[in-house]
């Protein structure tokens, strides 16, 4: 259905998942993936990112989410290590995990362009989350 | 003399080092970080140890090259990603070579270090393994024979005990600003005892700085 | 040892449990809580937030940070069900959930005051996460 | 007039009808949200009404303020700090009251919506259930009568189907924006049930709308 997959890097393998269920429940239809924990352990895994994009279906853009700055060092040697073909589909976001996911899964679930997803996902760093 | 004998050697010892110096680092990195480089680094160079104990290769590029996956998946913090593209930069630059003289050995150690400044985004002064690797390099490359390995190792031992005066801008100690001043960074440290594991594991004869938290 | 304490409000447990933990190894010592989905359910739940309010030491400011606007609603709502003693001690914070929640919990960690805790989580939403 | 008794059976109605109708307000709740608005009511007010079915009140305040209670911890979306708040509302304004004249039920209403809006900070014409609760409040406000209660259910009735014409820029169907535009607010649905079952609970005889998702 959607041309936009998403996968979420974290530390935290119950973080990861827990955010990847909170998506499911908004955007269902959406491609979602998880690489999350280093097994039990909190850390990621440069190898189990690079497996999560090539999960992705073959037509589908890919939007990686991570939660640290180490999370993000890890994804963009994922990129070295998936072939190109793969690697030219993938966009690392600099947005918030949570807030900019969850933006962008909504987008993704409308079948926004890629960029409007990417767009989405980053003005979540700006909307105000407490009303006033 | 770099050989595939030797490289085992040393990630084998530097494993060991890791592991006998594990809290050490646990400790720095507590206080301006996570608590974990101690554990990470120990973890990912027993798996890169043991799997490239176990391996047979065909050259120096095909240990690195495994070496540098091992870590990758085992190390799990910051330091996964910057070690294991030092290593894939060695692998890079000793393709087809059994065998890795001091000239080779400039010319890797120069790669991994382009390598940690691409991946990390990190110049000199911002109290990361960069501060130590940046010395480390310049000195092997000023003088690449036995001399300028061992200049190598004592400018990187001092370079990481420098760190302890830096404000952190990169890391998880830039969190912490003027407040990670006072401690050693930690990835610095083990950046300082690889230096000192692969030069004995090259030109032996090298005096093993005796790390202890209260004095980092 | 903090005068800060956090309390992460989720709709999802296992996203709040392994934020936590994160906070935890990078703040030890912090006081942390979370009160997050509705059982296994995905949901806040405003009396779970107000036992958490009130697990807080007494002479803590408390800090709450939470994932999407109806968690707000319900941080809000727990609000008026404790005490005036705890609700005069609580701010919910306008950031982002995990990268608002690491900043605070470094900043906690330091004994910073909380008004430059607070400041170093709202500075999350701009703070850009990949370096080049 | 509104006695515990009818307080009671108003819950326990309101929780079979949305029950009843919990597909239809989880398929709305699909379209422009996460999908779970009707299993969240739904769950609620069950809650809710066993837990008035099995208690002894002594005013409608005490009534209110269990129902509020049950809500906020077996909801679980926005709808339940909404619908708690508007309970604790009725609790406050009918404190001390065994029956809820016309009158008392046009001030318990008003300070619902001024409670909601509290809660929401939204306003009429944003997609929510304001824009139900807010002509329904000035129905019963303008004629606290029988009549002013069966207009409100309807003016509550129409307000719920207009909402299929705005872009929602509050809640979660926010993040579509104009995307909204074409689906009825669920939580503006189930409002309409709720003032269509208050009317029947304290006046009977009221015909109650068959909500279908096609329709909506
Ligand atoms: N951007 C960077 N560039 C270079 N080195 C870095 C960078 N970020 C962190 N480091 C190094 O990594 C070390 C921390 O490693 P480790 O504790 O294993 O990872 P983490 O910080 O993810 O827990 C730091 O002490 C520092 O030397
Ligand atoms: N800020 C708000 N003000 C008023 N009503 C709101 C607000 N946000 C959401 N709602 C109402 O809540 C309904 C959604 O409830 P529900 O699906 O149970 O919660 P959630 O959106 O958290 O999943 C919406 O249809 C809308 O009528
Ligand atoms: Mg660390
Ligand atoms: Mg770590
Ligand atoms: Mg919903
Ligand atoms: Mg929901």
């Amino acid at each position: 259905m959607a041309d936009v997959s998403i996968v979420v890097v974290s530390h935290s393998r119950q973080l990861g998942e827990g955010l990847v269920k909170l998506l499911r429940q908004l955007a269902p239809g959406v491609d979602l993936h998880q690489a999350a924990g280093l097994g039990e352990e909190l850390g990621t895994d440069a190898t189990a990112v690079a497996a999560a994009l090539q999960q992705c279906p073959e037509t589908n853009d890919i939007l990686v989410f991570f939660d640290l700055g180490s999370a993000a060092m890890n994804a963009e040697m994922a990129l070295e290590l998936t072939p190109q073909s793969v690697a030219g589909r993938t966009h690392i976001v600099d947005a918030p995990l949570v807030e900019g996911a969850v933006a962008a899964a909504v987008a993704a679930r409308s079948r926004l362009p890629v960029a409007d997803v990417i767009q989405q996902a980053e003005a979540a760093r700006t909307v105000p989350k407490i009303l006033s | 003399m770099l050989t595939i004998e030797s490289m085992q050697a040393f990630i084998e010892a530097y494993a060991a080092r890791l592991e006998e110096l594990c809290a050490v680092l646990d400790d720095l990195d507590n206080r301006i970080g996570d608590g974990d480089h101690g554990t990470n680094m120990a973890r990912g160079f027993r798996t890169a140890a043991d799997r490239t104990a176990s391996g047979t290769f065909q050259d120096l590029g095909a240990l690195c090259q495994t070496v540098a996956m091992a870590l990758l998946s085992s190390v799990g913090g910051a330091s996964g990603p910057l070690y294991a593209t030092a290593f894939m930069r060695f692998a890079q630059s000793w393709n087809v070579c059994t065998h890795v003289d001091y000239a080779k050995l400039a010319t890797g150690v120069a790669a991994a270090l382009e390598g940690l400044r691409a991946r990390g985004k990190a110049e000199v002064g911002e109290k990361t393994m960069i501060d130590v690797w940046t010395p480390a390099a310049d000195a092997i490359a000023a003088h690449p024979d036995e001399t300028g390995l061992r200049e190598a190792v004592s400018r990187a031992t001092n370079a990481a005990l420098a760190t302890r005066d830096i404000a952190a801008t990169k890391g998880r100690a830039a969190y912490l600003g003027a407040r990670s001043v006072g401690t050693c960074d930690p990835g610095s440290i083990s950046s300082a005892m690889f230096f000192e594991e692969l030069a004995d594991a090259i030109a032996g004869g090298v005096t093993k700085t005796t790390w202890q938290t209260s004095a980092l």
